[in-house]
C-alpha cells in the first residue's frame, strides 16, 4: 500500500525548523534556544519511532513534490534509509545533549546550534531520499551546513582545516553532480531500488555506464573518507568534540558510506555491478584503506586524530562488505553503519571529556585517568574493545559476519584483512585502555570543570554512558528482534531475494 | 565600377581604419575620432546602397537611418570627450595607462 | 570623368582619415578630422544624399569638430610637454619592451588587414537587396509629407527618430554625470572684443532664418530638425561664446522645458493619439503635415538646447582645472 | 504576421520610463528621486500587467505608426522578451528600493546622485525598448541608449578610477556599436528589409552574410563582455556605485546576449555553421575558466564579483555550440535543444538575481567598513548577519549548488552537454563550479573568521540588508516557477529551436 504522506518531510522539518530559528534568534535566549533545539531532536526520534512502527506495519510513506520541470524531489522510507534516519536521529538527541554541555559560555552558540540542526536535517534527507537526485541535494547541503561548524572555532587552524575540508567535499560534490546528471541522461530520474532499469541499460551502454559508476563512486568516496580521498577527515578534528563526534562518526562519514551502499545496492544493483567487476574494484581500494587507516592511527598521539584515523579505517569495512557480494557480508556492512557510529561516537565523547575536564588532548597525558573519570573510559573501553572486534559489544557482530561472509563467498584475503586490522585495532586501542587504567597519574592536577561529585559535568557524562551502553546492547541483544542486527539481516535477504 | 561601390568599398577602408585607430592610437581624443571614422565608414555604405537603389530619388531608409546614426554617434563621442576632459582635470593623463 | 571625383574624394576620405590618427600633434589631428568631416559631406553630396550632407556637415564635423577645438584648450598646452615625455617614456619603454609589444602589434595590424580582405570582398559580392525605395514611393502621399527623408525619419520610423532626440538629451545627463560641472554659470561680462559682439549680433538673426528655413523646407527638401536643431545650437554656442551663456541667462523651469520639449511632446502626442485607437506615433493622414512641422519645430528646439548645453558644460570644464583633491 | 494581437503595452514599456525621466528631470534633488523611485514602481507593474497580457494571449505586438514592415518598426512582444522584461522589472525594483534607501543613508551613505533616477529610467527603457524591438536599426539605437545610460551610471561615483573604467567602457560600448551597425548595413544592402522576421525569410547564405554576422557578433561579443572581449567588464563594474553595479552586471549585459541569441537563432541560421558554434562555445568555456580564476586570485570584493560576470557570462555562451546541429541531425529529433534553451534562460535569470544581491552587498560592506578589501571582511557573520546570508546564498546559487537557480542553470546545461554527446564541455562546466566555489567559500572562510580588531563595523541600515536576502534568495525561489516558465517560453517564440547545420558551410569567416 502506497501513499502520498508528509510524514518523512515532517522528519525532515523537525530539525529544520528548529535550526532556521535558531538562526534568527539572539545570542541570548538561551532558554528558547535549548528547547527549540532539544524540542526538535525528540520530535525528531518520535516521528522516527511513529514512522518506524507503521513501516513495521506494511504502510509504506512516500513524498513527492516536483521541484521543476523534471527534477523531482522525492522521500520514501524504506528499511535502509529508516535505519540510517533512526541511526541520526537517536544520536542527534544524544549529541544535542552533549554539546549544550559541552559549548557551555562558548562563543557563537547560535550559529553552532542552528548549523547542528541543519546539518542533521541534510543527514536524514539523505536517509530518506528517494531518488538520485533527492540524495544529491541533501548531499550537497550536508556540505554547507558542516562548514560552519568545522570552522566553528574560528582559529587558524580550524579555518585551514575548513579550506581542506570544502576543497575535498566540493569536488567530491562536483564530481558527483556529473555523475548524477550522466546517470539522468542515460538512465532518467532513477528511484532508489529500481535496479532493473540500469540491469536493461547495462547492455546498452556498457562502457558510459561503468564510468559513471565509477564517476559517482569518486564522488561518494569523499566523504566516505575510502583512501586516497580521506585527507580531509584527520584535519577537521580541529572542530569541537560535539562536531567530531556526530559529524564524523555520523552525519558526513556515514552519509559518503551509506550513499556507497545506495549506489551498490539501489541504483545499480548487485548483479549488475558485481557482472562487471566494479566490487572487485571497491574491495581492493577498501581493504587498502581498512589497513591504511590502522597503520597511520597507530603513530598518532593526539587523542582525536587517533580515532579519526581509526574512522578512515572502520568505515571501510562497510565499502568491504558492500564490495563482497553476499547476504552476510551485506548483513555485516549495514549493521556496521550503526555499531561503528554508536561506538565511535562514544569514544568521541570520551575524548571531548577528558579534553574538556582535564585539558588533556594527547594520548601520552592519558595515564591514569580512568580512575578521575572511571564512567568515561569505561565507556570509552567498552567502544574501544568493540571495535577491535572483541564479543560481545557490537563490533564483534559486524566482524564476525563480514568474515563469515567472506568465508562462504571463499574471499580469504577477505578474512586476512580483517584479521590483520584487528590486530592494528588492538595495537592502538589498547595503549590507551591499558593507559587509562593501570598507569600511575604521574601529577595531581586540578579539574578545569568541576560539578560536585561527578567526574564530569552531567551533559557530558550522560551521552557518553548512554551509547556505551547502546554499543554494548547491540552486541549484547544481537539476536533479538529490532536490534540493529536483525534489521540489517532483514534488509540483506531482501536485496538478495530473487 | 559603379558610383557606389567605389564607396562602399571605402566604407570598409574607413572602418578598418577606425577600428585599428581605437586599439593603437594612445590619446583619448585619438581613439574618441577613431570611433567617429568607424562611424563614418559605416554611413558611407549605408549611403552607398542607397544610391545603389535609387529610383526616382534614392533609397530615403538608409538616409535617415545615417542620420539618426550621426547624432547617436556624436552624442556618444561628445560624452567621450567630456569623460576625457575630465580625467584630465583630475589626473592630467590624457591616455590610459597600463594599471588604469 | 566623374568617377574619377568619386575616386579622388574617396582617397582624400582615407588619407584623411589616416592623416588625423597619425598626426603628431593634437592641433593637427582635430583639423585634419574636422577636413575629413567635409570630404564625407562632399561624398554624401555625390551619392545624392543631401541631407546626410548638411547633418555630417553641421553635427559630425561641425559641432563635434567645435567640441574638439574646444577640448584642445585642455589639452594642447601640455601637449609639447607632455608629448616629449610620453615620447620619451615610449623610448625607454620600446627600448626594454620592443619584442614584447611589437608582436602584438603586428598581429593587430595582420588581423586588420586580413578583417579588410574580407570586408572587401563582403562588400563587393554584396546582393542588391533592391532596398525599400519602392514602398516608400507608394506610401509616400499618406505620409503627410513631400520629402522622402522626412518622411523616413518622422513617420515611417518616428520611433526610431524619437529615441534618437532622447540620445541628444541623454547625452548631455551623461555629461552632466562625469561630474566637476556646475550647470547654472553666472553670467559673464560680456565678450570685451568688440568683433565678437558684432559678429554674433550679425549672425544671430541669419543662423536663426536660415534655421527656421531648413526646418521648414523638411517637409519638400533636403532639410528638417536636425539640421534647423544644429544651427539653432550655433546661436547658443555663439552667445555662449559672447559671454552670455544661454542656461544662466534664462529661468531654471524654461531651460528644462527646452531641453524635454522635443522629447516630451513628441511622446505625449503619440500617447494622445494612442489613447485614440491608434498606435503609438500613428499620426492621421490629414494631420501628419501639421503634426510632424509641430513635432519637428519642437524636436528642433530640443536639440538646440541640448547641444548648446552640452557646449557650454564641455566648454567650461577646463575652467576649473585645479580641483583634483576635492574630487577624490 | 499581422494575425497577433496588437496591444498597447510594448509601445508603453518604452515610452513611460521615457516620460518619467523627463518629468524627473524637473525637479530637484530628492524630488527626482521621488520620482524616479515611483517611476520605477509604475514601471515595473507596467511590465508585470505585459507579462500577464502575453502570458494570456501570446504574442502581442505593436506596430509604431501604423506602417508595417518593412517600411516601419514593429515591437514584438514574445514570451521569451516577455521573460526578459519581466526579470528586469523584478530585479530593477529591488535595486531601485535599494537605491533609494542607500542615497539616503545619511552618515556612511555615499551621498545623494539624483542623476541615478533619470539615467536608470532612461536605461530601464532602452533594455525593454532592446528586449522588444524587432528591428535590427532599432536594436542598434537601443543599445547605444543602454550604452550611454551604462557608462554614464558607471561613472556616477566621480572616483578617477570610474571615470577610466568608464571610458574604456565607453569606447568598447561604441566600437562594438559601430561593428554591429557595419553589420546591419551590409545586411540592409543585401535584403533591403531591417525587419528580424522578414530577414529571417528572405536572407541568404553568402559570404556578405557571413561577414555581416561575423562584425555583428563581434560588436555583440564586446558589448556582452565575452572573452576576449572582458577587459572593460570588471574595472567598470567594480568602480560604479553599489546599486549601478548590480544593475550593470544584473541586466545590461544581458541585453546584448539576448541580441544575439536572437539574432542568432532567429535570422542567421542560414550562414551559422557547427563549427561556429564550437568557437563561441569556446570562448565561453575559457571565460568561465579566465574570469573564474581571476575572480580568486582578487583581492578586493567587488572585483572578485566583477570578474565572476565574466564566467557567468561565459555560461551563457556555452549553449551556442549545443543549439547549432552538427550536419545531418534534425531540429525535431536533438532533445537537447530544450534542456539547452532552459539552462540560457535559468542561467541570465539566476545571475541576474544573485549578482545583484552579490553587489548590494558589498555595496552595504563598502558602507560599513569604507573599503572592500576582502581581509577587513573578518567576523562579517558576527557584524552583518543578514549580508553575511545574501553572500553566501547567492555565492552557492553562483557556484550552482542544489536547489538555487544556478543549479537549475548547471544541471540543464549538463544535460544538454550529455545529450548532445558533446561531451567535451562537461570538464569546464565543473571546473567553472570549482574555482567559483573557490572564491565564493574564500569570502565565507574570512566571514567566519573572528575579527582581529574589533568594532571596525560601522552600522548599516537593516532595510538594505533585507533586499540584498531578498535577492539572494530570488535566485533560489525562481526554481519553483520554472514549470511554468518553460511551458510559457515554449508557446510563442524562439525558445527551443536549434539551427540545422548546412552540410557545406561558409568555409571561412565564422566567427
Amino acid at each position: 500500500m502506497e501513499t502520498t504522506s508528509v510524514l518523512p518531510l515532517l522528519i525532515l522539518v523537525s530539525s529544520l525548523i528548529p535550526g532556521t530559528l535558531i538562526l534568527l534568534l539572539r545570542e541570548e535566549q538561551v532558554a528558547l534556544r535549548t528547547f527549540l533545539n532539544l524540542s526538535g531532536a525528540v520530535a525528531k526520534v518520535g516521528l522516527i519511532a511513529w514512522v518506524f512502527v507503521g513501516y513495521l506495519r506494511g504502510q509504506e510513506y512516500t513524498f513527492f513534490f516536483r521541484l521543476a520541470l523534471d527534477l523531482t524531489f522525492s522521500l520514501r522510507v524504506d528499511q535502509l534509509g529508516l535505519f540510517f534516519a533512526a541511526l541520526s536521529a537517536v544520536l542527534w538527541l544524544v549529541t544535542t545533549l552533549y554539546a549544550i554541555g559541552y559549548l557551555e559560555g562558548g562563543k557563537h552558540r547560535r550559529r553552532f546550534f542552528a548549523f547542528f540542526s541543519l546539518c542533521v536535517t541534510a543527514s536524514t534527507g539523505i536517509a530518506l531520499s528517494g531518488n538520485v537526485l533527492t540524495f544529491f541535494i541533501f548531499y550537497e547541503f550536508l556540505t554547507l551546513s558542516t562548514y560552519p561548524l568545522v570552522v566553528h572555532r574560528g582559529t587558524d587552524k580550524a579555518v585551514e582545516a575548513g579550506r581542506t575540508y570544502l576543497w575535498y567535499t566540493i569536488g567530491g560534490g562536483t564530481v558527483l553532480f556529473l555523475g548524477v546528471v550522466g546517470l539522468f541522461v542515460l538512465a532518467g530520474p532513477i528511484y532508489f531500488g529500481q535496479t532493473e532499469i540500469i540491469a536493461d541499460l547495462i547492455s546498452v551502454y556498457p562502457t558510459q555506464l561503468s564510468i559513471l559508476f565509477f564517476i559517482l563512486l569518486t564522488g561518494l568516496a569523499v566523504k566516505a573518507a575510502i583512501f586516497p580521498l580521506h585527507g580531509w577527515l584527520p584535519v577537521s578534528m580541529v572542530a569541537p568534540a560535539p562536531v567530531s563526534a556526530l559529524l564524523h562518526a555520523v552525519a558526513v562519514v556515514k552519509a559518503g558510506a551509506f550513499g556507497i551502499v545506495r549506489l551498490v545496492y539501489d541504483v545499480y544493483g548487485i548483479g549488475v555491478a558485481e557482472h562487471m567487476n566494479y566490487l572487485n574494484v571497491l574491495a581492493v581500494f577498501a581493504a587498502f584503506t581498512i589497513i591504511y587507516g590502522s597503520l597511520r592511527a597507530l603513530f598518532q598521539d593526539d587523542f582525536k586524530k587517533r580515532l579519526a584515523y581509526s574512522t578512515v579505517s572502520q568505515l571501510s569495512y562497510i565499502a568491504l562488505g558492500v564490495a563482497i557480494p553476499g547476504v552476510l557480508t551485506s548483513t555485516g556492512a549495514i549493521v556496521h553503519l550503526v555499531h561503528q557510529g554508536i561506538m565511535k561516537i562514544t569514544m568521541f565523547f570520551a575524548a571531548g571529556n577528558v579534553a574538556e575536564t582535564y585539558g588533556y588532548k594527547n594520548i601520552s597525558q592519558l595515564n591514569g585517568i580512568g580512575r578521575r573519570m572511571p564512567f568515561t573510559m569505561g565507556a570509552f573501553t567498552i567502544a574501544a574493545f568493540g571495535m577491535i572486534g572483541l564479543p560481545p559489544v557490537a563490533g564483534f557482530i559486524s566482524k564476525w559476519y563480514l568474515g563469515l561472509g567472506a568465508v562462504e563467498t571463499g574471499s580469504y584475503w577477505v578474512v586476512f584483512v580483517l584479521l590483520a586490522s584487528s590486530a592494528l585495532n588492538a595495537a592502538y586501542f589498547l595503549p590507551i585502555v591499558y593507559r587509562a587504567w593501570f598507569y600511575e597519574p604521574e601529577y595531581e592536577v586540578s579539574r578545569l570543570r568541576s560539578s560536585g561529585r561527578l567526574e564530569t559535568q552531567a551533559l557530558l557524562l550522560i551521552p557518553v554512558v548512554v551509547t556505551g551502553l547502546l554499543s554494548l546492547a547491540a552486541g549484547v541483544f544481537a539476536a533479538a528482534g529490532g536490534s540493529p542486527l536483525s534489521i540489517a539481516r532483514e534488509i540483506a535477504e531482501k536485496l538478495y531475494m530473487p | 565600377m559603379e558610383t557606389y561601390q567605389i564607396y562602399s568599398l571605402t566604407s570598409a577602408v574607413l572602418f578598418v581604419i577606425g577600428l585599428g585607430g581605437v586599439f593603437i592610437s594612445r590619446h583619448f581624443i585619438k581613439k574618441i575620432i577613431a570611433t567617429i571614422i568607424m562611424g563614418g565608414g559605416v554611413f558611407l555604405s549605408f549611403v552607398s546602397f542607397a544610391e545603389r537603389d535609387a529610383l526616382t530619388f534614392a533609397d530615403p531608409v538608409p538616409h535617415a537611418l545615417v542620420i539618426t546614426g550621426i547624432v547617436v554617434a556624436v552624442a556618444s563621442a561628445a560624452f567621450a570627450l567630456a569623460l576625457a576632459r575630465r580625467i584630465y582635470q583630475l589626473t592630467g593623463e590624457e591616455s590610459f595607462t597600463k594599471d588604469k | 570623368m566623374s568617377v574619377l571625383i568619386d575616386i579622388i574624394l574617396a582617397i582624400l576620405a582615407i588619407y584623411l582619415a589616416f592623416q588625423s590618427l597619425l598626426a603628431k600633434r593634437l592641433t593637427q589631428t582635430v583639423f585634419i578630422f574636422f577636413a575629413f568631416g567635409l570630404a564625407l559631406a562632399l561624398a554624401w553630396v555625390r551619392l545624392g544624399a543631401i541631407d546626410v550632407a548638411i547633418t555630417e556637415a553641421a553635427i559630425a564635423a561641425g559641432f563635434m569638430g567645435v567640441l574638439f577645438l574646444d577640448a584642445l584648450r585642455d589639452f594642447s598646452p601640455r601637449t609639447s610637454n607632455n608629448q616629449e615625455k610620453t615620447e620619451a617614456a615610449k623610448d625607454i619603454f620600446s627600448k626594454k619592451n620592443t619584442k614584447s609589444l611589437l608582436l602584438p602589434r603586428v598581429a593587430l595590424v595582420l588581423g586588420l588587414v586580413l578583417f579588410l580582405l574580407i570586408s572587401l570582398e563582403a562588400i563587393w559580392n554584396i546582393p542588391d537587396g533592391g532596398g525599400l525605395t519602392v514602398s516608400v514611393e507608394t506610401m509616400l502621399p499618406e505620409s503627410g509629407v513631400e520629402h522622402p527623408v522626412t518622411a523616413v525619419l518622422l513617420n515611417f520610423r518616428a520611433y526610431d527618430t524619437w529615441l534618437e532626440i532622447g540620445v541628444i538629451l541623454l547625452g548631455l545627463l551623461a555629461i552632466f554625470a562625469t561630474g566637476g560641472i556646475k550647470l547654472y554659470l553666472k553670467p559673464d561680462v560680456p565678450a570685451q572684443d568688440i568683433l565678437l559682439r558684432q559678429v554674433i549680433l550679425f549672425f544671430t538673426p541669419i543662423l536663426f532664418l536660415f534655421g527656421a528655413f531648413l526646418l521648414y523646407i523638411g517637409k519638400s527638401g533636403p532639410g528638417g530638425a536636425f539640421q534647423a536643431g544644429v544651427l539653432w545650437a550655433a546661436i547658443g554656442i555663439l552667445l555662449h561664446l559672447g559671454g552670455k551663456p544661454v542656461f544662466s541667462m534664462i529661468p531654471r523651469w524654461l531651460g528644462q522645458l527646452l531641453l524635454t520639449l522635443g522629447l516630451g511632446f513628441f511622446l505625449l502626442l503619440g500617447f494622445i493619439l494612442m489613447a485614440g485607437g491608434a498606435t503609438l506615433f500613428e499620426y492621421p493622414p490629414a494631420y501628419a503635415g501639421v503634426l510632424i512641422l509641430i513635432v519637428e519645430t519642437l524636436a528642433a528646439i530640443s536639440i538646440a538646447a541640448a547641444l548648446t548645453a552640452i557646449f557650454a558644460n564641455l566648454n567650461q570644464m577646463q575652467e576649473k582645472p585645479n580641483d583634483i583633491e576635492s574630487t577624490t | 504576421m499581422t494575425d497577433l494581437l496588437t496591444s498597447p503595452y510594448p509601445a508603453l514599456l518604452v515610452g513611460l520610463p521615457v516620460l518619467l525621466a523627463t518629468l524627473s528631470l524637473f525637479f530637484r534633488t530628492r524630488g527626482k528621486a521621488l520620482v524616479g523611485l515611483l517611476g520605477c514602481l509604475l514601471t515595473a507593474g507596467l511590465a508585470i500587467v505585459a507579462f500577464i497580457e502575453v502570458a494570456q494571449h501570446g504574442t502581442v505586438i505593436h506596430i509604431l505608426g501604423g506602417w508595417e514592415p518593412p517600411l516601419g518598426i514593429m515591437l514584438r512582444m514574445d514570451s521569451l522578451a516577455a521573460v526578459f522584461i519581466g526579470m528586469t522589472a523584478v530585479v530593477g525594483v529591488f535595486i531601485s528600493l535599494y537605491a533609494w534607501q542607500y542615497f539616503r543613508a545619511d552618515e556612511s551613505g555615499p551621498g545623494e546622485f539624483p542623476l541615478f533616477w533619470p539615467l536608470w529610467l532612461f536605461l530601464w527603457a532602452g533594455l525593454n525598448g532592446l528586449f522588444l524591438s524587432n528591428d535590427l536599426f532599432n536594436l542598434f539605437v537601443t543599445i547605444e541608449v543602454i550604452g550611454i545610460c551604462a557608462v554614464a551610471l558607471a561613472v556616477l561615483s566621480g572616483k578617477t578610477t570610474a571615470m577610466f573604467a568608464g571610458l574604456r567602457y565607453l569606447l568598447a560600448a561604441i566600437t562594438g556599436s559601430m561593428a554591429y551597425l557595419f553589420g546591419v548595413a551590409l545586411i540592409y544592402g543585401s535584403t533591403g528589409t531591417l525587419d528580424l522576421g522578414l530577414l529571417g525569410q528572405v536572407l541568404e547564405p553568402g559570404t556578405t552574410t557571413t561577414f555581416a554576422l561575423l562584425v555583428i557578433t563581434f560588436g555583440l561579443m564586446v558589448k556582452m563582455a565575452g572573452f576576449p572581449f572582458h577587459f572593460w567588464l570588471p574595472p567598470a563594474h567594480s568602480a560604479a556605485l553599489a546599486p549601478v553595479s548590480a544593475l550593470l552586471s544584473a541586466l545590461v549585459v544581458k541585453g546584448a546576449f539576448y541580441i544575439l541569441l536572437r539574432l542568432w537563432m532567429e535570422v542567421f541560421g542560414v550562414s551559422i555553421t557547427y563549427a561556429a558554434g564550437q568557437l563561441i562555445g569556446l570562448a565561453g568555456a575559457i571565460a568561465v575558466i579566465w574570469g573564474s580564476w581571476q575572480a580568486f586570485m582578487q583581492t578586493s570584493l567587488k572585483l572578485i564579483v566583477a570578474h565572476s560576470s565574466v564566467a557567468q557570462l561565459g555560461y551563457l555562451l556555452m549553449i551556442f555550440p549545443l543549439l547549432i546541429l552538427a550536419p545531418g541531425v534534425t531540429a525535431d529529433s536533438a532533445d537537447w535543444l530544450s534542456p539547452a534553451w532552459t539552462a540560457g534562460i535559468f542561467q541570465v535569470i539566476a545571475h541576474a538575481f544573485a549578482k545583484a544581491s552579490f553587489f548590494l552587498s558589498a555595496g552595504l560592506i563598502i558602507m560599513a567598513l569604507g573599503h572592500d578589501r576582502i581581509e577587513s571582511l573578518r567576523d562579517l557573520v558576527g557584524n552583518m548577519r543578514i549580508t553575511a546570508m545574501a553572500i553566501g546564498l547567492a555565492g552557492v546559487s553562483l557556484i550552482g549548488l542544489p536547489p538555487s537557480g544556478g543549479f537549475m542553470a548547471k544541471w540543464m546545461l549538463l544535460k544538454g552537454i550529455f545529450l548532445s554527446g558533446q561531451w567535451w564541455w562537461a570538464p569546464v562546466v565543473l571546473a567553472g563550479s570549482l574555482l567559483t566555489a573557490g572564491y565564493v567559500f574564500m569570502l565565507l572562510r574570512l566571514a567566519f573568521a573572528p575579527a582581529r580588531e574589533m568594532g571596525t563595523f560601522k552600522p548599516v541600515p537593516k532595510s538594505l540588508e533585507i533586499v540584498a536576502l531578498i535577492l539572494a534568495l530570488g535566485s533560489f525561489l525562481i526554481v519553483f516557477p520554472a514549470d511554468y516558465m518553460i511551458q510559457f517560453l515554449e508557446s510563442t517564440g524562439v525558445f527551443g529551436s536549434g539551427i540545422e547545420s548546412i552540410v557545406e558551410g561558409g568555409a571561412y569567416g565564422n566567427d
